[in-house]
C-alpha cells in the first residue's frame, strides 16, 4: 500500500468523468420535501413582494450553486417578485450582476423598481447583523453604478429590521453564511429564510428545518430537483437557442449521471482497499 | 421564563424596554453566566472538578512512546488557522504538553506551521514544553519549520515530511479545512499511528476513517481543560455540562407533554402550549381543537 | 451531453463584457490545465498558476474591501450627509440623527481606522489597540447573542415544538402502506420510531459531550448510544462531501470542453487545434522533457 | 493605562451590541446600527494590512534570490497590475464605450476569466485526494469507522440516479434507508453538536464582553 503510486486513481477518477460526458440521457429526479418546501414556499408570496437574495458564495463552489441560483432569480422575477441582492463573500457580486442581465430582460424588468444590486458587505457575522438591523446604514450606495441607495425606488418600502422583506434566501457555501443568517437575522427579526448550500453544508440544515429554516435545496441533487420543479411549464429546450435554464435542468441532470459514475468508482475503491487491507493484515 | 415578571413590569412603565421573543435567551446568557462565575471560582479555591479521560488523550502517550521505541520523529500539526482562531490558541497548550513528552523521551518533534504569527507560538509552546521536562537542550530551533501560506502547498510541503521523514506518530490538532483528507491520507499511507482532533465536524469524518484516534468536537477542548487544568477551563466546562442538563430536562418534560397532550382545546391550550409559553416566551395558539 | 457550445461561428477575438471569446478560452483552459498538471507533479505550470492565483485573488479582495468597507461607508456616507437639504436628517437605526452627528461619529471611525492602520509603522504601539478593542467587543457580542438564541434555546424549541412523538395526521396507516398506496417514510409506524430515535439520539450525545461526571457502566452505556448517532453523522456528512467534491470537478471539465468546439481553433477549424487540446499537449511535452533531462528532481 | 483603556472599549461596545439584541429601545438600535458600520470599517482596513505584508515578504524572497523567486515577481506583478486597474475602474478614470454596463466592467471580466477557473480548478482537486483516500485510508477498522462508511456509502447511493442493472431495486432499499438517517440520526447529532458549539461561543463571547478575557490584546 505505501508504494503504490497514488496517481494511478487520479487517472481513474479523470476517466471515469471524462468518458461519462457522452452519455446524454437525463434522469427525472422525485423532489424532497426540503426542496419542495424551498419551491412552495416562493411559490406562496404575494406579488410584487421584495425577497432579499444573498450571494454567500465564490467561483470555488459555483458549480453547486450556480444552477439553483439562476433558477432561482427566473423564479423570483416570474412570479413579479422583487429583488433586494446582497452578498457577504466578495467573490459572488459579478454572478449576481451577469445572472440579472441576462435573466431580468426576458422578463421585461428594470434594475431599480424590480431588482436592485447592494453588492458585497465586508464584516462576515456583523455584516449580517448590519444588514439586518439597518439595510440602510450598512450600505451607501448600490454596486451597479454607484447609485445612493436612497434614489433607488424599490427600497422605498424597507423599513429597519428587516420590516418590508418577506423572505430571505442565502445561496451558503460556508462561512459565512445560512447559519450565520440564521442566527444574526432569522433569530433576531421574523422573516422566514430559505437557502441553497452546498453538499458539505447541507447535513447540518436538518436541524433547523422546519422551524428556523422554511426549505432547502441541498447539493447537486437538491439543485436538479428544484430546476425540474422550476422548468415544469417552461418550453422545451431549442437546438440552437440559447441557453435558457431548461438546457441548465437537462445539464444538470446529466451531470448527476457522471455524478453517480463518480460515486461508484469511490465506493468500488473503498471496497478493494478494505479487502486488500483484511487480506494482507492477516499476512503481517 | 420570568416573562410574566417581565411583562408586568414594562406595563407598569408603559415603555417597551424588552423584547419579550429574547427573554428566554436572556435568562440562558444569565443562568450560564452565573454557572461559569461559579465554578470557576470553586476550581480557583482548589475544589477538585474531575474531568473524564478521553480515548484520544491515552492514545498521545501512546503514540509518543511507540515513536521513541521505534526511533523516529514525531509530527504535530497545529491546524491551518490563524491564532486568532480559539483551536489554534488550544492547540499551543496542548503542544506544549506534547513537547514536555518528546522531551523526557528524547524523541525529536517536528512541528510545521502554515502562518508565520503561529509559529512563534509553536516555538514558544515547544521551549517551554521541553523546560516543563527539565530538558531545556531538548528544543531544536529547525524542527519548528514554516512552510508555506497557501493551503495545498503547505499540504503538499507536510505530505513531504510524512514520506521523507517517516514519523511513527502523526498529531493533528487544531482546526482544520479541506486539506484534513489528504493530511489523514499521507499518513496513513506510510503506516504512522495518527492521532487527530478538530472541533470543526465537517472534517471529522475523515480523520475518523484514516486516523487511529479522533478526538472529536467538544472533546477537544475538553482535552485541553485536562491538560492545563486551567481552573477558567475548568469552570466554563463544568458549566456547560450543567447547562446541559437544564436542556435535557426541558427536552425531556417537553416531549413527555407533547406526547400525553397532543391536542388541546381551544379553552384549554393544554400542558404543551402552557409549557412552551412559559419557557419559550411564545405565544398560545389561538386554534385549538 | 449538451456542452452549451456558442452556436455563432464567429467567435469574438476579445470582448470586455463575455468570457466567451478566443482570449478567455486560452486563459481559462490554461489555468484549469495548469492547476491539474499538480496532480501528476509539482511542476512550473501550477507553479505560475498559483502564484497569478494568490496575485489576482488577493487583489480582487482588497478591491472589494476597499470599495465597500471604506469607500462606501466613510467617503460616500459623509458626502450624501453633507449634501442633505436643509432640515433633512440621516436615518440611523430608525432614528433621525442630525446630519453633522451623523458626520462627526463617522470621522471618528475613519480616525480609528487610521489608528490600525498604524501597525504598518509601529506593530507593537497602542494605537491599533483601540480599534482592535472594539471589533472584538462587537463581534463577541454580535456572536454571542445570535447564536445563544437561534442555536441553544430555538434548538430546544424546535424539539419541543414538534408535540413530541404524535404524528401528522396526514401520515399513513401501516395497513395502506402494505397494501400497496404510499412511500414508507410517511407511514406513522415510521415517523414515531424515527422521532424516538431523534430524541434518544440527541440526548444521549449531549450526554456523550459532558466531561464532568463520574462515568458509571449505565453513562458509559448511553455515551456509547452517542457515540453511534454521531459516527452515522459523520458518515452522511463523509456522504455528502463525496458528492459535493465530485460536482466540481464536472463543473471544471465541463467548462474546458466548451473551449474543445473548433469555433475556438486557431489556423482552422480542427479540434486539435482547440485552446485544451493544444495546452495539454504542450503540458504533457515539457513535463516529459523535464523528466527526461532529470530536471525534476525535488519530490512532491 | 495602555490596557485599561481597550478592555473598556471592548466591554462597552459589547455590552452596547448585547443591549441591543434584547430591547428595541430607539437609541441602542442607533448606537448598535454605528458600532456594527464601524467593526465592517476596521474589518476592511484590517484587510488590506494584509496586503503591506504580502508585498514584504515576497520582496524579500526577490531580493534575495529564492529559487521561486521568479514566480514571486509573477505574483506581485499581477497583483498590483489588478489593483490599479481596479481603482482606477471604481474611482471612475476608466470610460466605457457603453456607460449602462456597470462600473465593474474590466473587473468582472478578469474574475471570469483568471480568478474562477483558477479557485474552482483548485477546488476541483479534492475530487481526486478523495478517490485516492478512498483507496488507501478509508478503512472499516473499527465499530465507529464502519458505521462511518456505511452511512455514507447509504448517501452517496442515494442522492443519485442509478443507471446499472438493478439500479432501481436498490435505489428503492437505500433512499428510505438515506432519508431515516438524515431526519432522525443525522438531525439528532447534528443538534446535539450545534446545542455544543452555541454553548462554547457564549462562554467565550460572555468572558470578552466582561473583559474577563484579555489575551486578544496581548499580541
Amino acid at each position: 500500500m505505501k508504494d503504490f503510486d497514488r496517481r494511478w486513481i487520479f487517472l481513474a477518477m479523470g476517466i471515469v468523468v471524462v468518458s461519462l460526458f457522452t452519455l446524454e440521457k437525463p434522469t427525472e429526479m422525485p423532489p424532497s420535501e426540503y426542496v419542495q418546501s424551498y419551491y412552495d414556499t416562493i411559490e406562496a408570496l404575494p406579488e410584487g413582494s421584495i425577497v432579499m437574495l444573498s450571494a454567500d458564495f465564490d467561483p470555488a463552489s459555483a458549480a453547486e450553486l450556480l444552477p439553483t441560483y439562476q433558477a432561482t432569480i427566473h423564479h423570483l422575477l416570474r412570479r413579479n417578485i422583487r429583488v433586494i441582492n446582497v452578498a457577504t463573500w466578495p467573490a459572488a457580486p459579478p454572478y449576481t450582476r451577469a445572472g440579472f442581465d441576462e435573466i431580468a430582460p426576458l422578463y421585461g424588468k428594470a434594475y431599480g423598481t424590480d431588482w436592485v444590486e447592494l453588492g458585497f458587505i465586508p464584516g462576515d457575522d456583523v455584516a449580517m447583523g448590519s444588514i439586518g438591523q439597518s439595510l440602510r446604514s450598512a450600505y451607501a450606495t448600490d454596486d451597479r453604478d454607484s447609485t445612493p441607495i436612497a434614489e433607488l425606488p424599490l427600497l422605498d418600502g424597507i423599513q429597519d429590521r428587516m420590516e418590508g422583506i418577506e423572505v430571505l434566501i442565502s445561496m451558503s457555501a460556508g462561512y459565512p453564511g445560512i447559519l450565520e443568517w440564521i442566527a444574526q437575522v432569522g433569530g433576531r427579526y421574523e422573516v422566514p429564510i430559505l437557502t441553497a448550500t452546498t453538499a458539505v453544508q447541507t447535513p447540518d440544515l436538518f436541524a433547523y428545518y422546519p422551524t428556523q429554516l422554511s426549505g432547502f435545496a441541498g447539493a447537486a441533487t437538491g439543485a436538479t430537483q428544484y430546476l425540474q420543479l422550476v422548468t415544469v411549464d417552461m418550453p422545451v429546450a431549442v437546438e440552437g437557442e440559447p441557453e435558457t435554464l431548461v438546457d441548465v435542468k437537462v445539464n444538470n441532470q446529466e451531470r448527476m449521471l457522471i455524478q453517480a459514475g463518480a460515486h461508484m468508482l469511490i465506493l468500488l475503491l473503498i471496497l478493494v482497499g478494505n479487502l486488500l487491507y483484511f487480506f494482507t493484515k492477516g499476512s503481517r | 421564563m420570568f416573562t410574566s415578571v417581565i411583562l408586568a413590569v414594562q406595563a407598569a412603565a408603559e415603555t417597551p424596554l424588552i423584547d419579550v421573543d429574547k427573554v428566554p435567551t436572556l435568562v440562558a446568557i444569565l443562568i450560564f453566566g452565573g454557572l461559569m462565575f461559579l465554578f470557576q471560582n470553586q476550581a480557583k479555591k482548589g475544589k477538585e472538578i474531575p474531568i473524564r479521560r478521553i480515548a484520544g488523550l491515552d492514545a498521545l502517550d501512546e503514540a509518543i512512546g511507540r515513536s521513541t521505541e521505534m526511533g523516529r520523529p514525531v509530527l504535530y500539526v497545529p491546524g491551518i488557522d490563524e491564532i486568532k482562531e480559539i483551536q489554534t490558541i488550544y492547540s499551543m497548550m496542548i503542544l506544549r504538553h506534547v513537547a514536555r513528552k518528546t522531551a523526557e523521551f528524547g524523541t525529536p518533534l517536528i512541528v510545521p506551521v502554515k502562518d508565520s504569527v503561529v509559529m512563534t507560538f509553536a516555538e514558544e509552546s515547544v521551549k517551554q514544553g521541553c523546560m516543563d521536562a527539565g530538558r531545556p537542550d531538548a528544543y531544536i530551533a529547525d524542527n519548528i519549520r514554516y512552510l508555506s501560506n497557501e493551503q495545498f502547498a503547505y499540504c503538499a510541503g507536510v505530505a513531504g515530511i510524512m514520506t521523507r521523514e517517516e514519523p511513527a506518530a502523526n498529531i493533528m490538532l487544531g482546526m482544520f479545512f479541506a486539506e484534513s483528507l489528504i493530511l489523514a491520507e499521507s499518513g496513513f499511507a506510510t503506516g504512522a499511528i495518527q492521532v487527530a482532533g478538530t472541533a470543526k465536524q465537517h472534517q471529522l469524518p475523515f480523520f475518523v476513517a484514516a486516523c487511529d484516534y479522533t478526538i472529536m468536537g467538544e472533546e477537544y477542548f475538553a482535552v485541553t481543560a485536562y491538560l492545563t487544568r486551567e481552573p477558567s477551563l475548568v469552570g466554563t466546562i463544568r458549566a456547560s455540562d450543567i447547562t446541559k442538563i437544564l436542556a435535557i430536562v426541558l427536552i425531556v418534560v417537553g416531549v413527555v407533554l407533547g406526547t400525553l397532550y397532543p391536542d388541546g382545546t381551544k379553552d384549554d391550550p393544554g400542558p404543551l402550549q402552557h409549557f412552551r409559553a412559559f419557557f419559550f416566551a411564545e405565544p398560545i395558539a389561538e386554534t385549538g381543537k | 451531453m449538451n456542452m452549451l457550445a456558442l452556436q455563432a461561428a464567429e467567435v469574438p477575438f476579445f470582448d470586455w463584457t463575455s468570457t466567451n471569446t478566443h482570449l478567455s478560452g486560452w486563459l481559462i483552459c490554461f489555468f484549469t490545465l495548469a492547476i491539474f498538471s499538480f496532480l501528476y507533479k509539482d511542476n512550473p505550470f501550477y507553479k505560475i498558476a498559483e502564484h497569478v492565483f494568490v496575485g489576482v485573488g488577493t487583489a480582487y479582495f482588497a478591491l472589494q474591501y476597499y470599495n465597500e468597507g471604506i469607500r462606501g461607508p466613510i467617503v460616500e456616507h459623509i458626502d450624501r450627509a453633507t449634501n442633505l437639504a436643509p432640515n433633512e436628517f440621516v436615518t440611523l437605526g430608525g432614528v433621525d440623527v442630525d446630519p453633522t452627528v451623523a458626520i462627526g461619529v463617522r470621522l471618528v471611525a475613519a480616525v480609528l481606522g487610521l489608528m490600525l492602520l498604524s501597525r504598518v509603522i509601529k506593530p507593537s504601539g497602542w494605537a491599533p489597540r483601540w480599534p482592535l478593542a472594539l471589533m472584538v467587543g462587537i463581534y463577541a457580542a454580535i456572536k454571542m447573542t445570535g447564536e445563544t438564541q437561534s442555536k441553544l434555546v430555538q434548538q430546544i424549541q424546535g424539539v419541543v415544538k414538534d408535540g413530541g412523538l404524535t404524528v401528522p395526521d396526514s401520515a399513513l396507516a401501516w395497513s395502506d402502506f402494505m397494501a400497496g398506496s404510499g412511500s414508507i417514510t410517511q407511514t406513522a409506524a415510521y415517523l414515531t420510531v424515527g422521532k424516538i430515535v431523534l430524541v434518544i439520539g440527541l440526548l444521549a450525545t449531549l450526554i456523550h459531550f459532558m466531561f464532568t461526571f463520574k462515568r458509571g457502566a449505565g453513562l458509559n452505556a448511553v455515551s456509547r448510544v452517542g457515540i453511534v448517532t454521531l459516527m452515522l453523522t459523520f458518515g452522511a456528512m463523509f456522504g455528502f462531501t463525496v458528492l459535493g467534491r465530485i460536482a466540481l470537478l464536472i463543473e471544471r471539465v465541463e467548462n474546458v470542453f466548451t473551449f474543445a468546439d473548433p469555433n475556438y481553433a486557431v489556423l482552422g477549424e480542427s479540434a486539435y487545434l482547440t485552446p485544451p487540446a493544444l495546452i495539454t499537449a504542450v503540458i504533457i511535452l515539457v513535463l516529459v522533457l523535464r523528466k527526461m533531462t532529470g530536471k525534476d528532481v525535488e519530490a512532491t | 493605562m495602555k490596557r485599561e483603556i481597550p478592555i473598556a472599549m471592548t466591554m462597552l461596545a459589547g455590552l452596547i451590541v448585547t443591549a441591543a439584541f434584547f430591547s428595541k429601545a430607539p437609541w441602542l438600535q442607533a448606537a448598535n446600527a454605528e458600532l456594527l458600520s464601524w467593526a465592517l470599517i476596521f474589518f476592511s482596513v484590517a484587510f488590506l494590512l494584509g496586503i503591506g505584508n504580502l508585498f514584504r515578504i515576497n520582496l524579500k524572497q526577490i531580493a534575495m534570490r529564492h529559487p521561486d523567486w521568479p514566480y514571486k515577481a509573477i505574483l506581485l506583478i499581477t497583483l498590483s497590475g489588478y489593483l490599479i486597474l481596479g481603482l482606477l475602474e471604481i474611482e471612475g478614470f476608466i470610460v466605457y464605450g457603453d456607460g449602462s454596463l456597470g462600473n465593474k466592467v474590466y473587473q468582472d471580466w478578469i474574475h471570469g476569466a483568471v480568478f474562477k477557473p483558477l479557485q474552482a480548478t483548485m477546488f476541483s482537486l479534492l475530487a481526486f485526494y478523495i478517490a485516492s483516500a478512498a483507496f488507501r485510508a478509508f478503512r472499516a477498522r473499527s465499530f465507529e469507522a464502519t458505521l462511518l462508511l456505511g452511512a455514507g456509502a447509504v448517501v452517496m447511493l442515494a442522492q443519485v440516479p442509478l443507471p446499472i442493472p438493478g439500479g432501481s431495486a436498490i435505489g428503492s432499499i437505500v433512499q428510505p434507508m438515506q432519508h431515516f438517517l438524515m431526519a432522525f440520526v443525522n438531525t439528532a447529532g447534528q443538534k446535539a453538536i450545534i446545542m455544543g458549539a452555541a454553548l462554547g461561543v457564549l462562554a467565550t463571547g460572555l468572558r470578552i464582553v466582561l473583559g474577563i478575557e484579555r489575551s486578544y490584546l496581548s499580541e
